[in-house]
Formats: C-alpha cells, structure tokens, sequence
C-alpha cells in the first residue's frame, strides 16, 4: 500500500484530502454508470454503454492532478470518472448517453465519445490509439506558441490499444519531441473478451517505455493512493521537461466490456484475485481506517452523488433530441468549400 | 427452421472451415467469444486451431492474411466494424490487391467487414467502405443483400483466388431471415432482378435493397411498376444486367447508403450513362446519405440515410422527368 | 526569371510561413535537407522551429497535425509520396475529416500528397489518391495544374479551415515553369476554362490538363476547337463552370488519370448526367489509366495512363457519336 | 572482434568456410552495385537505384545461413548481399534494373521491388514495415500445414522503419504467436537524411526486443564474423522454439539513399568513426590476415564476380522490354471476376 503522509511534500507522497478528492469523482462516476446500465437495461439508450466499474482508481488519480482550462486531457472508453475528475459536467455525460440535442455532440455522437477540445479534451474517435498523437499535437502546438509553460498532456488507453501501430508511433514520435506527455495504460486483463496472453507476449507492459526511451512506472489499479503516488511522479516529471511518460496500472474489469456483455470468459481465479479487488470499495475502507472520514460523511457524500446523477439524468432525459430537419448538415466549417450537390 | 443472415455468414464459414484445410480466420475476440456479433460462435470448439482471436493489430492481421495466402491458404480476416479496416487498409490495397499483378502469385484472402449503420452507432461503426476498396485495381468486392447471398457469396469469396472485400450489413444481421441455405446460386458475378417492372429500375446493394423493396410496394399502391437491381458485387458490375434493365423502363435511380461523393453510385450512372446513354428517358437518379459523417442519434440517423420515403420522392421525381 | 510548379510550392510554404506564426511543416526530410523533391529547401534555415523533420511514422505525423490544428495552428504535413499516406488514411479521413462536424471545431490541416506518375515511379511511388479523401465527407481535395495554381491554391489550403487534402503532381514539379507568381487569382473552389472551344468538351484535372491541350492543338489541326475545363479543387467540384461548358459544346470526354472504378471521371459523369443531362448531345466519355497497379517500365507506363494519343481518339470517337 | 574458430560448434562459432561463403556474396553485390550505380548515372536505368554499400557483411551474414526453398527471405532496399546469398539468380537483378521483361517482376516493378515468392522471397512494397507480417503469415500457414519443420523467416528493415505502426504490430503479433522469426534491423544511422536522433530516442534500439518479450541482439555491422555469430545464434533460437528474435546491426549507409544523392548531411565525424568502416575491405583484410585465403584469392573472387556482373548487365541489356501491346493487362487473376470496363 502506497504511503499517504498527512502533508504534500516533493517526494511525492499524496494527501489525504487528494485522495479523498479523488474518491469524491470515483463515486460520482461509479453512481452515475450504475445508473446509466439500469437506464440501458430499461431500454432507453441507443448504442452501448461502457463503464469504469473497477478503473475509477486509476482514471480519477491522473485527471484530478490535472487543471481544466490549462492542461490537456483524453479519456478512452472507461474513464467515466477521470472526466469527472477534470471538470467534465455530469449533465453532459447523462445528455451524450440519453441524445439531448444538448449535449456537447448535438447527437452527432454518443456514449464515451464526447469532448470538448477547448476545455482540453479533444473529442475521442473510436479507433483505438488515435488520440495519442493529437495530445502530442496539441502539446506541440502550445510549445511552439510559447504557450507551454509547465502544462501537461494526458492520454488514457487500454491494454488492448497497445498493439495497435498509432499507439507505437504515437509513443516513439512523442519522446523525440520530448513532449511533456503522460500516457496511462489501463491493463484491465482483458480487450473486450481477449486476454492479455493474446495481446502481448512481454513480461511486463511497462517495459514499452524502454524501448521508446522513456520512463515508465507500475502502479495498482486497485489501490488509489498508489495510482496517485505514481501518477504524481509521472506529471512531475513530464512536466520538469523529463519527456514522455508511462504509468501502466494493473486492475480488472469488473464489468462486460459494455453492458450488453456478461464477461462468462473472465476467469474466476482471476476475479477473486488481487486484482478483482474493487478500487472503490477499498478506498472506502481506507478513508474510514485511516479516519479521513466515516461511515457517515461517506454515505453522505454516496447520496449526493445519487441526487446529482438523477437530477442530470432526468434533466437530459426531459431534453429535446436533436432535430434533423433544423440541424447543420455541413461537414466543412468554410461556406465557400460546401458541397453544391443537390440535397440528397 | 429459419437462418438469419448472420448465421448464413457464420455457415459458410463453418462449410469453408470444413471443406478445405486451407481455410482459417484469424480476427479480434472470434475464437472461443464467438466474434462481436457471434458470426463465428461455435466455431473455434470445431476448429481449435484455425479461428484464432489476433490482437487488436489490424495492419499485422491483414499483413499475416496475405503471407498465408500467398502460400496458398484461404484466410479470412474479420474486422470488428468495417471503420476499423482504415488502419489495415495500406496492406489491404497496396499489398494485397497488387499482389497477383507483381509477382503472378494470387492472393486469396477475403476481408470481411461488418458494414453500415443501424441506430446509435455513431460516425465510427457504421460505415460502409466497399467504394474505398472498389477503386483499387485488383480487388472483387461484394455486397450481399440477401441471407441466402450472404451464404453463397461468402463461399464463392472464400474460394476465389483474388483478395476479396466481403461487405456484409449489420442492419441485416439479425433483421434478415430466410428458410433454408440455397444449395445452388447465382454466380457472385451477377446482378439480381429483385423485383421486376416498367416504370423505372433502382439499382442498389445491400441493405438498401430492402428499403428500395418498401419504397417499391408504397409505389405499387400508386400504379407504378419499379424494377429492382440488386448489384450483390460492386465490383466488377455487371453491367449487361444492368443496362438490360435500364433498357426496359428507360428511368434509372442508383441507391447507396454510402457517402455520396463518388463510390457505387457515381460509378453506376458514369457506367450507363456512357455504355448506355440512349436508353435513358430522363436523366439518371442517385441517391445517398448525406455528405456528412454518419451520426450517432437515431432522430439524425434515420435522416441521413436514404428510407423507403426519400426514395419514394426520388423516384416520383424520376417519373415526372 | 521563371519559376517552376515546385518552386512555386516552395514559395507558397515561404509566404504563408513569413505571413502566419501558425503554420508549420512537418515531415520526412524536409529539414535541413529540404525535401525528397525539395519543396522545402531552405525553409528550415528561414524557420527552424517550424519545419521539422519527421520520424518514418504518418499516422503519428497526421495526429500530431491534427492536435496542433485543434488548438488553432495551421499545419502542413509533407508526405514523402501521396502513396504513403495510406498509412494515415484513418487519422486524416476519420480525425481530421469529422473533427469539425463532431465538436464544432475546425481542423485546419493541409496534408501535401506529392502525386501521380512519372516514368519509372512503379506502383508504390505514382498514385493518384483524391478519390480516396473525396469520397469523405469533411475534406477539401484540391489538384492543381499550373505553377500559379500550385502557388495560390496551396495558400488557400493553409488558410482554410478545413482539412485539405492538396494533391500536388510530380510531373509537372520540374516540367512546368511560368514566368511569375500571381498577385491574384480565382478562388481554389472555381473550375477554369483553360482552353475555349465550340466541339466538345475535356474535363480534367492535375497533369492531365495538359495532356489534354496537346490533345486539342492537334484536334485544332483537323479543324475541331474543343474546350477544357481544369477541375482544380475536385471536392467540392464547381459544378457550374462544368455545366455551362458542356451546355456550350454538348459534348463531353472526362479524363483522369487515376484508377478507372469510381473516383473524379465517374463522379463528374455521374453530376453532369443527373444535372445536365439534355445539355449532352452525345453520350459522356471518360478516359482513365488501365485497371492495374502504375507499372514501372516507362513501356508499360505510357501505355497504362492516358496520353495526348489517346485523349485525341477518345476526343475524336466522341466527336462521331 | 568476435571469434571465427576453425570448427563450427554448437556455441555458435563460424567456420572460415562460413566468412568465406559470405563474403563470397559480399564482393557480388558490391560488384554488382558499383556496376549498376554506373550504369545509372550513364542514364540507362529509369527509376532510383539504392545499393547496399557497408551493409554487405549484415545482409549477407542472415542470408548465407538460411535455405532457399525452405526459409523465408525479406530482403529490404539495401539487401542485394543477402539476395545473392540467398540465391537470388544475378541475372535477376540485372533484368529488374534493366526492364527487361524477364525478370521476375515483368516491367511492372523495378529495381530492390523485385522478389519471388514461391522460393519463399516474397516481392517487396515501397511501404516500410510492411513486410513483416508477411513473412509470419508465411510461417503461419506452414505451421498450419504441419509443414513448419525448422524453417524460419527473417525480414530486414532499416532504423528508419522502425518508427512505423506497422512494425510494432507484426513485431507484437510474432511474439503473440510465436513464430520462428528473424527480424533483422540495419541501423545505418540514417534514413534518407533523417539521423537516429529523430528517428528514436531510446538509448539502445535492440532493447525494443523487451517490449515484445522477444529476444534481442546486437551485432557490429561492419564485422563480418560479429554478424555471422549473432544471426546464427538468433537463427537457432528461433527454430528452436524460443520466438522471434531481433537482431540489430550498426554501420554507416556507405552512399546516399539512392545514387541521386550525395549524403553531403553525413557528418564527417561519423563518417571517420568505426561505424564508417567498410565491412567488406575489413572481411578481405581479415581473409588474408587469418591466412584463409590471399590477396591472389581475393582477387580471383572478385574477378570472377565483375565477368558475371558484367555478362548479366551485357545480358539484361540486350533483352527485350515489355510490350504493352501484348502484355496482360488484369489485376485479378480470376477471370470471371475481371472488370468489363470498356478498354481505356
Ligand atoms: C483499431 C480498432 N480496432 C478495433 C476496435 C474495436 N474495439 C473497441 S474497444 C476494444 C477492446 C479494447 O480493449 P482495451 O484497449 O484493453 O480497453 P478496455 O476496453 O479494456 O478498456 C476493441 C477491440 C477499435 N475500437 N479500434
Ligand atoms: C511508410 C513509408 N513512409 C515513407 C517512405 C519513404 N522512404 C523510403 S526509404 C526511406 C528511408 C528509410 O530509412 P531506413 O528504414 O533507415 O532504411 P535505409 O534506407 O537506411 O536502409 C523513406 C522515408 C516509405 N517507403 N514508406
Ligand atoms: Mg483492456
Ligand atoms: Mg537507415
């Protein structure tokens, strides 16, 4: 178990009220795609649903040492609560799942794919890798503008997007830029029903970074403060002008890859292993062992969260779809360069 | 009984598998899983060792496709959406379409791609590519539309010594249902006369054949006789069914969900309008989804694709030329 | 002085790099040395920070462009051939080409494809790919055909806010020379009538345009005046300037030299079928290289792209039908 | 310098015989290239010409120790040594330059594209990386069959390839499967002008091998004996079931990328290093150093190869080119699948 001092100091250790900072996000989202697969269930989204269950350690810890409006953050599929975390309003999330005309896609996408570049989060597309090197794009962009100051830049990905080629060139071309990039690897076992036996073949994941030579780290997914520790570590550095950095977590996805699926293939011995552990719950425990809190604060705090998460829902819920007789259909932002053909 | 055209695409499979050792699919999450969509459910308990779950590498799994292929084998990559055969589609183009051309060594591979939009699924896993591949010399690419093709076609892409792009629709999946698996077929080659008229042909593919079907029935109602031609490959056309169509009703609508730029569409009016401009009575139709990426919500969706209604109008249009 | 079509790139990159602190060129080579064909000599020394030297790696190269265009710089990528970009097909169709639709931000993104085929290039080093980022929605597809297109139009792509796919041709980088940069010029968005005439028509694009006014000075000798019209940017194509030519001559040969499935010929045929159709007196013709990979031998390459002889006998069998 | 005895035993050591065949090739490629890069800059040969010029001793080193008709060969731009060692009939060569329409590519490829699949050299793509996944396709198919027996791949790409998406996958896939494959890097330092610096940045390329959980070695590029012990060594581990193996070489492209141009970027500095070395003066001197053979022998070898140059050049040159008129002009090798397009 990571240490968890009482002060912040420059070795890196974590306070207590970051890691209750970061358990606040990590209910949030748990709350909220607990709510979302019971909307699914009922019938009411269409498309899927991807949640986080057992990632929220791991997703919140990077993006609450992030800064909204300075830093740049890409969350992949299960970072429900790292958006959370870097300032993402819940009501957009319950707005891109239920199709409000609202929500920051306007229905021109769904589910996990929303973003809102100008607050640094660009917009996700579906293939997998992809994002890394427009963060690094947009660091580069900041560097070259004098406006990189000691700003970071975060992308998420899965142990299944590692074997993708853009991961590699994102990762190689990154450190030759020197950029300051941190690059969390979820490895929750298992790419959709594919283990990681057949996913790589390298003692260890986290040793990619040596062939790209950059700094890699290991933390526990399971274990907050140490997700916090290393990703603590890793924006440090990034950020001292270190380079690119790696911090690969280790967890289990404790949900089918989306809701429609009932994860049969994962292995019992794998569930009830260290890794099975639940993040959350631990971080509970840990919060009332520790005394930063209690049962009470702790279900008051479970509670709020619930109120807020079916306030957005039944907010977005209630919201108009988007019209398609009213919408832009232009795909090209310059009026001179639009298509004259004749509407389809 | 009756068999979707999922379970089609997964019996030829299973045939292919079982006919010839040469056959093998190697694709994401298809071994024990059964592949997102179960088109190889059951599959990797009968052949342990020849439906293979690949790492999410599409590059590397179209590259290793065309390796085994030029040694002789038949593989079948399956990508998980077609979207995702952007990133293998250098191999598939580049390596694999020019492959028999440069060395006279053929190349069979078939690449299939779960293709097109059904509700909620967003700019990333609803597109249809077959124009993409089509462009490329050296490439057969096939569109079926029936349950009934989707078994036929897939064996003959299986078994054809050039690298075939088998565009199977989503929408069709589990909507589709026939009787029974044919036992004899049309050749993969040939268009279909879907449904036969006076008035005027649409020439479609795909899942826009069962919208051109709706739209045809409605026009019925009116008085109007509406030829259907289904492509079932897009490459080559086969262009003497079509432009024997064309010729008995004189009025031509060409029908794709695709992105309207260029792709099937365009291809099949420059094609009749060239070979066979003096059978036209009016000008050639063409209708396509709107030229924006294909959106997530169903409101925007069912909008921006072509429905029985839109072709409806297009064709009353057509008529009045 | 006179100055060539990739001098005339190189100059258009100078410009809009003294003019805009937001542009910057990324890729293979172009740094200190230039450029494999040296369309950025020198710039490196001008601009140090802003012309930088890529790894083998166009995916990340594309990705990296995109981000930087997100937050509002003007980036140029230089693929070393237009044949490479396949490996960043996806960043550049589905990033840069849905970026603005999806968030409402625009991706201004000008992707450089040194393009087309010139003796001894072979298969992987002489492609045509506009009608590959055509089909797209959410691209511009520009291809010039003179040195002050190549100029002025290239600094229209940087200054776009959409991403541009800006297919410079290799042929014409040494071949084509003018005695000045323009001062002016009509927008990137117009066709040009190049040559005026009263038979028929040449639609074309990029290299070919001049293959095609040899074609007509030697149609000129037999006593037919035929009119050609240069696409210049073929998505979106100006449809007008297409029409008002063929309404004028009635007749129609589109010429490209890309592959013959689908792409910029049939696309063009297809509109003006459906828009125009009685302008045509006769029916449209189309003339594209053969259905096989670019050949290396310069024999075979001749002989598989169109060429003033062959534009000449498309030109004079339509002129009898 | 590593060790030549005069018995080759299972440790890995190579035989006199063994430098001596290698070099063998080494001198007919160089030959060869010398003539051709002549040839060219007569103006009779269209298209680029890209030799291997100080990478002969690692081209050749792979290539004399696999077996045409039983292993597969890659071979990249700068393999012409290890082509010939591999078999690849002179002739062959000289007709590709040439266009002459005997060669195995017809006129419709040139120059390093030629190949020949069914002796297991399949023809390469101007696209790097993408031929590694080719050849584990190969072997895949043969391990299917039953038909793998110890034959094994070996691809060779550059440094400059490295940074290519395509490469991580086929590498990754390899491992995933592990399959007798030798992926043999020549790092020249440079790719086309690019120097190392912006094509990685991590301290070893060979440490790459670590990520995939492959084994990785590195070799002297200018040691003829170096390259020969560490490919030999890969080459046994590979058939001996241990996976894919890496296997990098240093040395200095001794030309430009292509004879068009004059490297003047190279800096004289490197140049005068030990990577500047030419293996293949080196290999001589070592020849006649060990007393294996003297300059009498040397220069009979190489003798001999300038007559068989130069016949194969006299021969290709005369021979015809092709016909466009007669030539087959179908993409698709299934003629009822051959578009009916109008003839263009
Ligand atoms: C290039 C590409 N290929 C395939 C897919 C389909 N796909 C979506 S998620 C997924 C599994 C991802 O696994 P992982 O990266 O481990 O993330 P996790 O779902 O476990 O969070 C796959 C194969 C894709 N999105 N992109
Ligand atoms: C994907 C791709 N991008 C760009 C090129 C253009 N290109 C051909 S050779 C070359 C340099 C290759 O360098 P390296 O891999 O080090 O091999 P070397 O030439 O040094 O032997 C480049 C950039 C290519 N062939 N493929
Ligand atoms: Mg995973
Ligand atoms: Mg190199």
């Amino acid at each position: 178990m990571a240490d968890v001092s009482t002060q912040n100091t420059d070795t890196g250790m974590i306070t207590p009220e970051a890691f209750k900072d970061a358990f606040r996000w990590m209910v949030l989202a748990r709350t909220f795609e607990d709510k979302i697969s019971s909307v699914y269930r009922a019938g009411k989204i269409v498309g899927g649903v991807y949640v986080g269950r057992g990632q929220e350690a791991f997703s919140a810890a990077l993006a609450v040492q992030l800064n909204r409006g300075k830093d740049v953050y890409a969350p992949l599929i299960r970072d429900m609560a790292g958006r959370a975390a870097f300032g993402e309003p819940i009501i957009d999330a319950a707005r891109t799942y239920l199709g409000s005309a609202k929500g920051s896609m306007r229905g021109r996408d769904g589910n996990i794919h929303r973003g809102s570049p100008r607050d640094g989060v660009p917009a996700m597309i579906s293939h997998l890798g992809a994002m890394i090197s427009v963060v690094s794009g947009m660091l580069f962009a900041r560097r070259l503008r004098g406006q990189l100051d000691d700003c970071v830049g975060a992308a998420c990905i899965g142990d299944g997007a590692t074997s993708t080629g853009s991961v590699h060139e994102a990762l190689n071309m990154a450190s030759i830029e020197k950029l300051p990039l941190v690059v969390a690897i979820a490895n929750n076992q298992f790419a959709y029903s594919t283990p990681n036996s057949r996913q790589f073949a390298c003692k260890d994941l986290v040793d990619r970074a040596i062939g790209y030579g950059i700094e890699g780290t290991n933390v526990d997914g399971t274990d907050l403060a140490d997700c916090l520790q290393g990703f603590h570590k890793a924006l440090s550095r990034a950020k001292s002008g270190k380079g690119p950095q790696l911090v690969v977590g280790k967890m289990l996805r404790l949900s089918g890859h989306g809701e429609h699926d009932d994860s049969h293939y994962i292995p019992e011995e794998i569930r009830s292993s260290g890794l099975g552990k639940d993040c959350l719950a631990m971080a509970r425990e840990r919060i009332i062992a520790e005394g930063w809190g209690n049962e009470g604060s702790c279900q008051e705090l479970e509670e709020k969260a619930t109120k807020e998460v079916e306030d957005a829902i039944l907010q977005a819920d209630g919201e108009d779809p988007p019209d398609p007789y009213t919408h832009d259909w232009n795909a090209c932002f310059s009026e001179r360069f639009r298509d004259t053909q004749p509407d389809q | 009984m009756s068999i979707t055209y999922l379970e089609a695409i997964r019996n030829a499979q299973d045939k292919a598998l079982a006919d010839s050792p040469d056959v093998f699919i190697y694709g994401q999450d298809i071994g024990a899983f059964g592949g997102a969509f179960k088109a190889t459910k059951g599959l990797h308990d009968k052949y342990p060792d020849r439906v293979i779950d690949s790492p999410i590498s599409e590059d590397a799994m179209a590259g290793l496709a065309i390796g085994a292929a030029i040694e002789g084998m038949r593989p079948i990559i399956e990508m998980q959406f077609a979207d995702f055969s952007t990133v293998a589609f250098n191999q598939i183009v580049n390596q694999a379409a020019t492959h028999y051309w440069r060395t006279n060594i053929p190349c069979p591979v078939t690449i299939r791609l779960p293709s097109g939009g059904t509700p909620g699924s967003g700019p990333f896993h609803s597109q249809c590519m077959e124009a993409i591949y089509a462009h490329y010399p050296g490439t057969i690419v096939m569109t079926p539309a029936t349950v009934e093709d989707a078994y036929s076609m897939l064996l003959e892409a299986i078994f054809t010594d050039d690298p075939v792009i088998f565009c199977e629709h989503k929408y069709l999946y589990y909507h589709l249902k026939a009787d029974k698996l044919p036992t004899q077929s049309l050749p993969a080659e040939s268009a279909r006369i879907t449904r036969s008229g006076r008035h005027a042909t649409i020439i479609t593919y795909s899942a826009m054949v069962h919208e051109a079907l709706l739209a045809a029935d409605s026009l019925h109602d009116d008085g109007y006789e509406i030829e259907i031609v289904d492509l079932r490959c897009v490459k080559p056309l086969d262009i003497e069914t079509i432009l024997g169509s064309v010729a008995r009703t004189g009025r031509m609508l060409v029908l794709g969900e695709a992105f309207p730029w260029g792709g099937v569409t365009s291809e099949v009016i420059s094609r009749v309008s060239s070979e066979g401009f003096h059978l036209l009575d009016a000008p050639p139709a063409k209708l396509n989804a709107h030229d924006t990426p294909i959106p997530y919500h169903p409101e925007l969706w069912r909008y921006h694709r072509p429905t029985a209604n839109t072709i409806k109008s297009a064709v009353q249009k057509l008529l009045k030329d």
